[in-house]
């Protein structure tokens, strides 16, 4: 699989937030630790490389453990909505008829609410954490999901290799499983895990950002860096998170985009 | 092929319409009963959750059945939402009903979003016109350009528009500008930006770009349009004409995202919408007031769905014929 | 006749000379503006401009009449006869008149109103009118200084079916007072305008307050020098510098009667023994935790310093690391390489505050790097306000706690140390200080009461269940256009009558 | 009225790759001209650069097409040029001269207008759109009249586009293999209606595989082999196999074994 200067781009900046988040939870990162009131708003320097914040925090290490906020919960949203999103899909793809169209309806209902409706208000009510929010991500995405997956198994219904599948009197669920979801979804399934995983650090970032919900001080997020840090006169400690930010999210399009040129080559 | 297939559509298009809007109907059943049971049955005590909930207790137990099964509660309290009655502000408005609160604020939001969307189609469609031809460089640049979240655009926008404007106004280059900082009227200039901002931001445009581009190169290969040309007939009203359809279904993809969008920007660029209520609403857990503002939201996504889908039969006769 | 119309031709001429109306920001605008039911600071700020008690502080905070003319106080100092100011109209033109005092007196005290003031007019036994301008009052226990206490808001009888006022009544949203600024609209932006009252019976010049709602504080300053706003009440501290060199801008003291402490919580086993409570007191630097968030002075007791009841021999307790040490090691500590350790069990303790308290962040921070340094592990948690009333108030799942107390006039402290008190959730017990409060709350003689509280300043600073952090200098900026400007410490705009914008 | 169109020393490339070489061909009205040869033989391309349709990159390298008008002086276009000028130059003979089927004629109407509408259309005019419809082979206009493209069949589709031409009334008509996957009885309808266009004096290029066609319409056969016109000839040489390139007469060998001979 030949990747394109993009992809490989892509995959470099996803590989070192992972890395980040990875590193951050296996030290044990303290987020309180490192306050230094006197090595306040210091300017990028060798000791430390991206400077200081507005108390003395050394803003690289935040900046790496800030990856956690939305690595795990955003993996977590991931596999919660593909473990919803693949089989209803797959299901309607393969039944077809009234099934489909009861499948289909249901995902329309839940399309209807927009993913930062649902993440405000189940962070209201069920009280504000990872867990909550990854839920509700997964909830609102599932559709989107899920009609990929159903769209890729639909056209494919008919295709040839299935019918000579169905001839060899291999098992329905086994067709269904191996050939399709497998062999034909893979690209798709990739296409929309990356999707969902970009759109659950804009969610994490934007609610850490406007504060109430998401990552509260002191625990580190992208977002409510940018909040803490703005108006303090200070340059690097705010452009740290705002390219970290930026590069991430141009990683996971190309990625993403990736995927589904992926798919048209099979 | 006898004559009667053509006339015979009308009522077999009628009876398919009917059928949507059912659909569209249960749509929002469904999402309200969604919202209800996730509502209802959050762990942990609902009402200690409440600023002033000791003072309300005995009313909020009462109303809210809490005593009973989870969907006996979701039942009423869904029963009642059907008839209308989406209960009483809490912490917002004390006293209010809630849809005497949200009226006023959902109909801003309404015009901003509708706004933004007709923008970032716009936007998008002439983008993707003028980039058609050349190389997918500029199709990268787009993409590039419209990664940053709402947010993210919002911030930078307004912050920096009010310092530029400021220093400006230091050097007395300019006088006051209306939209400036917290201006005492709403001023259409800073409703402009945010309808602006969420028409560029968290890869609206980049999508929108993306989607009408496919689409033209389909049209530009179809061979109705390379026999209009051969023709001598300008091909654009045509290309425009079939555009209807593929940037309904794009509208249909994108309102809820916009919405999403405005509810951000409004925080942001502190203007009076929706948005900013339902966050209000949410932060200080008023759960009827969200919960009223969260099903209107669900209500406008599905509605502009189901007008996109009209829009897309009106617009392809095909469309007609297809069952269900 | 013709003198009259004079008058107010230049009363007129002179308000369009003050047209720009002074804005001023609050993180939330109020949901409910009836004083029966006044419940956030925001609140109470609005309706100094709006309502009016029979008396109200003067600019040396000693009660002086307001809707009150005069009173007299029995012999036995258990009733009085109020004597009401005349000629005063209600927003809506309607005379001033006993009925009204009766009225809110009832209402406060009925069940089914269940008013937040309740506990202002429970020292008064019953109320009855004498004239359209005149009333007795009784009390439940003899009374030194009844005026002191007659402060809060009289609301208009007519405005009410009955004395069982509902919270959603529809006066929150068309309020009548007799104060100098009638409530004029609530805009659609969440502010709201208050116009000058023409029929007031005192004098006031500025020509419109409008409160501006901003929820981000960060931003609220910079409008304040972009001219969006013309008045901020409370200055983050991060802001005060720059503020401080803006010359458009003028900051004022307004400190609310407010201080800051780190409560130890007595149920938890390690907390009871006094020698553990000394030494962690004696690891905390409070001027270091203070810095970085401004200027303050730093306290010995549960009182501000310029409190009568603050006991100045009491010393502000230093910083001493080898004595805590000691007292550790002493209570059956030992020191590890990376913690103090008793049998098997690392001392470890959890810090809890408000979310929504943004300096408390920098506080706790600060704290848990001193404490580390030495061996002591602190967990801080941010709480929501949901969260905050049930992890402190009831179920006290806790080590310590840092927060703040403001006070009104009366500095009442019986609630927070007395081992009865309702806000005593530190679970402070100490016999001595019992009886003292309890003479105290009796005491009528304010020297008395003075001397007894100085009392109890010492006991609870020897007993230690607190560390008295301090009384954070907080300023309010306000724009040079504005002139006269007089802050009351806690109210704000008791004299917002006597501002004048140029 | 117009007169002639010619085309001399056309060249079309892709890239460095020849695809049509000395493309010369020269339409009269009231003439059939029938251009036939193996398929990717460039018949196509040779019909799409008479009317400048040819988006190849580069596409049009060479040669030069000239309409001769009655009355006014004859438009000429002289490859190479840009994509503007080109599109600019072949708009009058677009729009007034030449007339268009291509292969695929259901997917060369418009999906989203009826029969009608089109053919209203294309008249610039009031016409009565029956008449032309009959003249185009239908035998009850009235039954096809409302219909949308895709409610006709194959042949209902070809013969509604030559009602479209019809309607522009333009000199020369370009019909590109008007039959394929039709059944004989819908080919020969479409063979009569050519037969009539040009009877009506308008010049006809067309484009076929059914060399048993040729010889009752055609005037003049082109035979095209790998981008080069390799034969011209007339029908009757075609028909008694008298042709003088190998290649033309390979592309005889090559039909007859499937048809089973070609004067069948």
């Amino acid at each position: 699989m030949r990747l394109s200067l993009a992809q490989r781009f892509g995959a470099v900046v996803l590989a070192v937030v992972v890395l980040a988040a990875v590193w951050s939870q296996l030290a044990g990162f303290d987020p309180v630790l490192g306050v230094a009131p006197q090595a306040a708003n210091l300017g990028p320097s060798l000791a430390h490389p991206l400077g200081t914040d507005h108390l003395g925090r050394e803003v690289i290490t935040r900046l790496a453990a800030a990856c956690g906020a939305f690595v795990f919960p955003g993996l977590l949203a991931v596999t919660l909505c593909g473990a919803l999103a693949v089989p209803l899909g797959a299901l309607a793809g393969w039944a077809g008829g009234s099934v489909e169209r009861f499948v289909r309806a249901m995902l329309g209902t839940v399309a209807s609410i927009p993913p930062l409706v649902l993440a405000l208000l189940l962070c209201s009510a069920w009280g504000n954490s990872h867990t909550h929010l990854a839920l509700a991500a997964a909830i609102a995405y599932m559709p989107t999901f899920a009609e990929a997956v159903f769209a890729r198994i639909a056209t494919l219904r008919q295709a040839e290799f299935l019918v000579a599948a169905r001839a060899y009197g291999l098992s329905e669920w086994r067709i269904v499983w191996r050939h399709l979801i497998v062999a034909a979804c893979g690209p798709t399934i990739a296409r929309q895990g990356l999707l969902l995983f970009s759109e659950y650090l804009v969610l994490e970032t934007t609610l850490s950002y406007l504060g109430g919900f998401g990552v509260q001080e002191p625990m580190p997020s992208w977002g409510n860096m940018i909040t803490f840090e703005w108006g303090r006169g200070n340059l690097a400690p705010l452009a740290a998170p705002v390219i970290a930010l930026w590069l991430t999210l141009l990683a996971l399009a190309w990625l993403a985009h990736g995927a589904a040129e992926e798919r048209s080559h099979v | 092929m006898t004559d009667a297939a053509a006339s015979s559509g009308a009522p077999q298009a009628l009876g398919r319409a009917l059928l949507r809007v059912v659909g569209f109907a249960l749509t929002i059943a469904g999402a309200a009963l969604l919202l209800l049971t996730l509502m209802h049955a959050a762990p942990g005590d609902a009402i200690d959750q409440l600023p002033n909930g000791d003072a309300l207790r005995p009313v909020l137990e009462r109303e809210w059945l809490l005593d009973r099964p989870l969907w006996e509660q979701v039942l009423a309290h869904f029963s009642r939402a059907a008839q209308g009655d989406l209960g009483v502000s809490l912490v917002v408005r004390p006293g209010a009903t809630v849809l005497e609160v949200m009226s006023a604020p959902l109909l801003r939001s309404a015009t901003w979003v509708a706004a933004s969307i007709a923008l970032s189609l716009a936007w998008g469609a002439t983008l993707a016109a003028a980039t058609s031809r050349r190389s997918r460089a500029a199709g990268r640049f787009v993409e590039i350009a419209s990664v940053p979240p709402v947010f993210l655009v919002a911030h930078l926008a307004v912050n920096g528009l009010n310092a530029g404007a400021w220093r400006l106004m230091q050097a007395d280059l300019i006088t006051r500008p209306s939209w400036f900082a917290l201006p005492d009227e709403a001023s259409w200039l800073r409703t402009t930006l945010a309808i602006v901002v969420l028409a560029l931001g968290s890869g609206a445009l980049s999508r929108t770009h993306l989607a009408v581009r496919t689409a033209l190169l389909e049209l530009r290969h179809a061979s109705f349009i390379d026999a209009a040309r051969a023709r001598g007939e300008d091909t654009r009203p045509l290309i425009a004409r079939h555009l209807i359809a593929p940037l309904a279904h794009l509208t249909a993809e994108r309102v809820a995202a916009h919405v999403a969008g405005l509810i951000i920007l409004e925080r942001v660029l502190l203007l009076n919408g929706a948005g900013s209520l339902f966050w209000r609403a949410s932060l200080e857990r008023d759960w009827p007031l969200a919960l009223g503002l969260a099903l209107a939201a669900a209500t406008g996504v599905a509605a502009t769905r189901l007008a996109c889908d009209g829009v897309r039969v009106l617009a392809d006769p095909r469309e007609r014929e297809v069952s269900g | 006749m013709s003198r009259r119309l004079a008058l107010t031709a230049l009363l007129a001429a002179s308000a369009l000379a003050f047209a720009a109306p002074v804005r001023y920001a609050e993180d939330r605008a109020p949901a409910i503006v009836n004083p029966l039911f006044a419940t956030s600071m925001s609140e109470a700020r609005l309706n100094e401009l709006v309502f009016e008690g029979l008396f109200a502080d003067d600019q040396d905070l000693r009660s002086t009449p307001k809707l009150a003319l005069a009173w007299e106080l029995a012999e036995d100092r258990m009733s009085m006869r109020v004597r009401l100011r005349q000629g005063v109209l209600w927003h809506d033109g309607e005379p001033f008149t006993a009925d009204d005092v009766l009225f809110t007196i009832n209402a406060m005290r009925n069940p089914t109103t269940a008013s937040t003031e309740a506990g202002r007019v429970a020292w008064i036994r019953s109320a009855t009118k004498v004239s359209e301008l005149e009333l007795d009052l009784t009390f439940v226990a003899p009374e030194y200084s009844p005026q002191d206490k007659l402060h809060f808001k009289i609301v208009p009888a007519h405005a009410f079916k009955s004395t069982a006022v509902s919270r959603t009544d529809a006066f929150r949203t068309s309020p009548i007072g007799t104060g100098p600024y009638r409530v004029a609209k609530f805009n659609d932006d969440n502010s709201i305008s208050m116009d000058r009252w023409g029929g007031y019976w005192g004098t006031s010049y500025v020509d419109t307050f409008v409160l501006r709602e901003v929820a981000d504080p960060n931003y609220q300053a910079k409008l304040l020098s972009y001219d969006s706003l013309e008045s901020l009440v409370r200055v983050l501290p991060r802001d005060l510098a720059t503020l401080r060199a803006d010359r458009r801008v003028e900051l004022y003291p307004y400190q609310t009667n407010s201080w800051w402490y780190i409560g130890f919580n007595q149920r938890k086993a390690n907390l009871q023994e006094p020698e553990v409570r000394k030494a962690l007191s004696l690891m905390v630097d409070a001027s270091s935790l203070l810095a970085p968030i401004g200027t303050g002075e730093l306290l010995s007791g549960p009182f501000v310093r310029s409190s009568p009841f603050y006991n100045h021999d009491v010393p502000v307790s230093q910083a001493d690391p080898e004595r805590a040490a000691a007292l550790l090691t002493e209570a059956g500590y030992q020191r590890t390489a990376s913690s103090w350790v008793r049998n098997g069990e690392p001392l470890t303790l959890q810090i809890v505050t408000q979310q929504n308290l943004e300096t408390a962040q920098d506080v706790v921070i600060n704290l848990q790097a001193q404490l580390q340094r030495q061996g002591v592990e602190v967990k801080p948690v941010f709480l929501t306000p949901a969260d905050w009333k049930q992890r402190v108030w009831r179920e006290g799942d806790f080590d310590l706690v840092l927060s703040q107390w403001s006070f009104d006039r009366n500095e009442d402290i019986y609630e927070q140390f007395h081992s009865k008190g309702s806000r005593n959730f530190v679970h402070f017990k100490e016999e001595a200080v019992d009886t003292l409060l309890d003479q105290a709350r009796e005491a009528a003689d304010p020297q008395r009461k003075k001397a007894l509280m100085r009392q109890v300043h010492a006991h609870i600073a020897q007993d230690n269940p607190m560390i008295f952090l301090w009384t954070l200098d907080s300023y309010s900026a306000v724009s040079t256009r504005i002139q006269h400007v007089v802050i009351h410490p806690f109210y704000y705009f008791t004299w917002a009558n006597e501002w004048t914008t140029n | 009225m117009c007169e002639r169109l010619v085309a001399t020393g056309l060249e079309v490339r892709i890239g460095a790759r020849q695809v049509l070489v000395n493309g010369a061909i020269a339409l009269q009205p009231g003439e059939v001209v029938a251009l036939v040869g193996s398929s990717g033989s460039g018949k196509t391309l040779l019909a799409r650069s008479l009317l400048g349709l040819v988006d190849l990159h580069p596409g049009i390298v060479a040669g030069e097409v000239t309409l001769h008008s009655a009355h006014h002086p004859p438009t000429t276009w002289r490859a190479p040029t840009t994509r503007a000028a080109r599109e600019a130059a072949f708009q009058p003979i677009r729009r007034d001269a030449v007339g268009w089927l291509p292969q695929d004629a259901q997917q060369a109407l418009d999906p989203f207008s009826t029969v009608e509408r089109q053919v209203g259309r294309a008249a610039r005019g009031d016409v009565d759109v029956d008449a032309l419809l009959v003249r185009a082979g239908f035998s009850t206009p009235g039954a096809v009249r409302h219909r949308y493209p895709h409610q006709l069949s194959g042949g209902m589709a070809q013969r509604v586009g030559i009602a479209v031409a019809l309607a522009r009334k333009t000199c020369f008509f370009i019909a590109d293999e008007p039959t394929t996957g039709l059944d004989p009885v819908v080919a020969g309808q479409v063979h009569e209606a050519l037969r009539a266009l040009a009877e009506a004096g308008v010049g006809v290029l067309w484009i076929t595989h059914d060399l048993r066609a040729v010889r009752g319409i055609a005037h003049r056969v082109i035979v095209l082999d790998a981008g080069h016109i390799v034969e011209r000839c007339s029908p009757d040489d075609l028909v008694h196999e008298r042709l003088a390139s190998d290649a033309g007469r390979s592309l005889l060998d090559a039909t007859r074994r499937i048809a089973g001979g070609v004067l069948g």
